[in-house]
């Protein structure tokens, strides 16, 4: 059952109108951004060295860490040839006041299945070169998304760090037992995980008649709604998500998609130079 | 995404149904269906059918969950057991739970929750049986239960999904060819007040098939909600 | 662990009363039955297109679908020559503004245990007709009871709904493929399921010193206790169970199995009626 | 009820642990084995063990969990997990739901929880072993651990099952006769108020077989609790 | 999570300064007991009939019931060759009015591993001789320690009945049918449970700047804390739990591990006396 | 303890990784690590990493979870999927839940309750990578964590595992010293009030081995605690 958030801090109502005059002048709240800009995005992989793959990403204030971790399992019915990806998120209460210790909420599961389905729906991962004996044994990829600060805009942060973990995993080693069975070696690799794709997501916050890219938490506090849009490198869309109370006109839309699109270029470059000799990013 | 690429429409462009591109199912709506609810209606796209059930505003059994400013709306989607191919297990899955929220959020714009302080609004939804489409019908019953309930409202809410296969761009996708297809993009909205309230999509488009898609369900929920009115009207002349 | 129940509306003492003083007469709150008689009831089978069988019932106010599923599974270790019955009852929130989301409650459990109980005991579906490799592959048989409006007296209605929509139900249809796995076609059919006998509950409600048969919500809030009992087409008692927190007489018991017999009879008549020729009862 | 026929009657007439049809096991009863308890018994048939310990009347910890003009009774019927030739888990079952619900209504009819309006009065019963008559055990058990707890009461309840084997009513039915008989019939009644406060039938059996069944319970619960009166004092003469 | 203990009932200061001013004269509540002795310890064994090994303690007041039911089962992984032995403990709601209805909370988490621990470290069942077919099937032991009546120190009460019934217990009698499956013969035996060390554990409770050993509910409620030490007969520490919210210096370690020797010895020869013809205690 | 006998000392005496049997593997200790949390730290031992996050004093959430005259302090001990090899499953497990419980007892005796009647002190801890004594730098990380938010302490508290590996103790063991040791005593003290506040043993040793280990990590923890008192100062200081 999903309810109406009743533990939310109440939010002054001049605090909403400051963040629209602002807005209305170019201006954010940090003093910094204009309206359509992400705040400073930084991207680490190799930061778990006992994961498969790993990334931090500080979004402004906002911290996510990506671990990847690759077992061996057994396929789906319905897919007997390839590999199992899933994503998980959990909302652990050291990142926020507002979280509590227990399985993941509605929030939780929505941002995991958001991303889930942005890497799904365009092949990110090449889940047809997972098999090791088709329908039978396949890697099982599991990617885990661990909010350690939050700071608005959970989706951008955790996408790009799910991304990076991705892209910095390596399948482990394994050898066929007489048995039958697979044996990992997690000391060595079969070489990286099969990345086809590149994705990221970007947020927009609708706040009166505005709309901002990259909310941090005081302007998701305010926002009449969210709306989430996932690039590929092409910029076609590969997953959409109005999250939040409110509703969007077609305007908005239309001009979501033109100012996503403008961010999700300066996260493909985060994304590029932290993988660039694999070293943090900007 | 890679689906298996099954011939799903024909060479003079009608679908697997006989349905034309931008076709509807045949839709049915009743209100008042359930005798115990305040509000209640039962909604049907083809062989998608829902019901829904509206409780409230009343107290809330857990004390804590009010908002001292307006009522608190809770919602749930859940899946009968049999209404889909293998056996649903009752208990909530990850997409029910997803669902849920955003069925929630795509009512929330067209309350009025300030009106009852306090409060919870309950709204219950069962999908009786699943053939694609269920969440967009879940929120066009979910609208009818709630003015059947007498609930205050800014505007009616009437959904629809728009799928693309082989390419080319369907309304009302049903579940064969929401398995079969390139991309769903669920829609939800309040025509009388041009607000778009539930959007989602599952699969790759470009701008220019978003632009078209958002505008064929638009002109779909137009003819939705016109449904609703008359149900609604049904249900009070007689 | 079972608790008083402790959140039902309080019932005026005058209303126990007026209803003790009806029944007196041999009237009912309803102004049209007597002690005796089960409210007007109407059975419908196939109303689940997707189901293996279906049954919507409404007894009175009260409704109830039933939805059988049929799935292939591994038979239990103790009967591995025979299919699995399995009996599930949800009493989902949109049927009554006392139940809560949730997982069944002890209320939903006692129902539906006290249905197996009188379905399997008279042996209501051949289970043993229902395997297809002995000690590997059987089928398994769900009957889902989902209570719609709760208006009192779910016993009677959901075993009505049960037995029609497996009277109404058909086994998918098999091919053993070659590495022996069974695949289900649902579109077609291996016949109907093997059902030999039928069986209906009745349930009275004490009130006073008075026994009424299918008493209603509002009967029930104020009943002392009430006796279910479970009838095969020829009279035999196939299951029983007293519940509320009352007690009953010797006397009682004898009067409930009198009139009890009586009302089975109409509820075989509604049985009938929906299983000829498919369509609605009466 | 479509069981291996398994002879269980001799050629004589008596069971298979040379019982007659209509005796019961050992019995055996202690009252105030706890300590900690305001009331408890331990209470054994044959090799069926269980205990059971009262608290209360007191405060509930969830403070929601009253009644403004009674109290509010609160049973738990549990299996050990040792109680069983399987272990059973100890997370509980279907099965004990469904028990605790019937046993706690089967002390209802002899309580006066109006005397102590706003508070729990909490029955907690243990199976330490299971040989057959469980619930019924633990309806004898109950009654004692009520007594001696010193809530008072209309009436002291007692049950016992009735079984038909190979087409032979018996009484107080072991393990092996329960799942090789026809029918159990578990049955538990307060004698000094002339009620049946508990009636289950798993199995089938005629209306005639019925009536027969019942009288030989009755009789049975009449001398059990003759025997846990005598328990009561035992208890209160030392 | 964990969390400081909120609903007990508070403990009058007047009470811990009572208790303080006894030890300090060689004397505990009860008018009995010295500072170093356990309470009046019985064990029995053999109490339930259908267990595979069973044993009731009587420490004082506490009163704790171990079983030991004895199954086939699939080795771990990582020990194929080994059987299994899990321990685990249930506080059901009759033995205290603190224990609530519900899946075992951390204070019986914590007891049954630390048993779990102590019997496991110092090899008391032989494991390895366990195994039916190694690699496939073995002995799965359950240790279930349930208490019935909780007047403090159920720790030692806890893994003297464990070990008691660990010595009592027998193993089942199995055949290997056709098939291959092992089906049980519960009313014969295979022999004893290999059973090859001894342990005992001694709690003692800190109160003020003092050392008891075996406190009673009373002493535990106004203790800082205590230690659990394990014992192998060789006086061998074979495990060891801080517990309770208070700390201990170093100097009242030297002297738990003295105090705690001559009180295991006492606990042995109860353990001896209770096998010794399978009969009670003292 | 039935281990593999695995060679984990040098005929030199050193460590499978070089360490002398007396040596702490690099330490990290970073204050101030997060920003919405009242206090943080991130500690490393060699490859374990944890990071724990202090909120309160705070009125808590489920308002029955209070004392009148003290605060109440919540502590949870929580692994990540990918801190193990093997992905470990978000749920808490039974270590995990018990290793909260000797946390939170380990930081107790060095808090002081008593200032904030009706408050709630929470502890998260998440490890990050866990490559053995990851309780015992839980601890550490929780005593820093809590004096950056300026929860008055009577002490700092510190925490270290000694080990038993081929018949030699080891100081601050790795996870293979601990799958392959014979012993594993992790503790936590207080150097400035002389307190060990969390004390297991999983293992065999003899009296004299425990004296011996026990002062092995007491001189190991003063190091630890003055590697604290670093850290907080070099937060404080830029």
């Amino acid at each position: 059952m999903s309810v109406t958030p009743f533990r939310l801090p109440t939010i002054p109502l001049y605090k909403k109108e400051t963040i629209m005059n602002l807005i209305a002048k170019g201006l954010r709240l940090d003093g910094v951004r204009t309206p359509e800009s992400p705040r400073s995005v930084k991207v680490e992989v190799g930061v778990i060295e006992k994961a498969e793959g790993s990334a931090h990403v500080r979004l402004g204030n906002t911290q996510v860490i990506a671990g990847v971790k690759i077992d061996v399992g057994t396929p789906f019915r319905d897919t007997p040839d390839q590999g199992v990806l899933t994503v998980h998120a959990e909302f652990v209460p050291l990142a926020s006041p507002l979280f509590e210790p227990g399985p993941p909420d509605e929030n939780a599961i929505e941002l995991a299945r958001v991303i889930d389905r942005s890497l799904r729906e365009v092949g990110a991962v090449d889940l047809n070169a997972l098999a090791i004996r088709p329908g039978e044994k396949v890697w099982i990829v599991w990617v885990d998304l661990y909010i350690l600060d939050h700071d608005g805009n959970l989706f951008d942060a955790s996408m790009l760090a799910a991304m990076a973990a991705l892209l910095d995993a390596k399948l482990p080693y394994y050898e066929e037992i007489e048995t039958g069975e697979i044996v990992l070696d997690r000391s060595k690799s079969e070489g990286p995980l099969p990345v086809k794709h590149r994705v990221v997501t970007v947020t927009l916050a609708k706040i009166g008649d505005y709309l901002i890219v990259d909310p941090d938490f005081e302007e998701e506090s305010v926002a009449d709604a969210r709306i989430v849009l996932a690039f590929d490198e092409q910029g076609r869309i590969v997953g959409a998500q109005k999250t939040g109370p409110g509703g969007l006109t077609t305007a908005d839309l239309e001009k979501a998609m033109d100012l996503g699109w403008r961010a999700a270029e300066v996260y493909f470059k985060a994304l590029d130079e932290a993988l660039a000799g694999k070293t943090g990013g900007s | 995404m890679a689906k298996a690429q099954v011939q799903l429409i024909s060479e003079e462009g009608l679908r697997h149904d006989g349905r034309r591109p931008d076709e509807l199912r045949p839709i049915r709506m009743k209100v008042g269906v359930l005798s115990n609810a305040d509000g209640s209606a039962l909604v049907e796209f083809g062989k998608t059918r829902v019901i829904a059930a509206v409780y409230g505003p009343r107290e809330p059994i857990q004390k804590y969950m009010v908002l001292p400013d307006r009522a608190v709306l809770r919602v749930r989607y859940h899946m009968a057991p049999f209404s889909t191919s293998e056996r649903k297990s009752p208990a909530p899955s990850r997409r029910e739970i997803e669902l849920s929220k955003v069925i929630r959020e795509s009512l929330e714009p067209v309350l009025l929750p300030e009106y009852f302080p306090r409060t919870t609004i309950d709204v219950f939804i069962e999908v009786l049986q699943a053939d694609g489409g269920t969440r967009t019908a879940s929120v066009t019953a979910a609208s009818l239960a709630l003015a059947d309930a007498g609930i205050p409202m800014k505007a009616l809410v009437g959904g629809v999904a728009v799928g693309k296969v082989n390419g080319v761009l369907v309304l009302d996708v049903d579940e064969v060819e929401d398995s079969a297809g390139e991309a769903d993009l669920p829609i939800a909205a309040a025509p009388d007040i041009g607000l778009i309230t539930l959007f989602q999509l599952n699969g790759v488009l470009t701008r220019d098939e978003i632009r078209a898609a958002v505008n064929m369900a638009l002109k779909a929920i137009e003819y939705i909600v016109e449904k609703e009115k008359e149900a609604l009207k049904a249900k009070y002349e007689f």
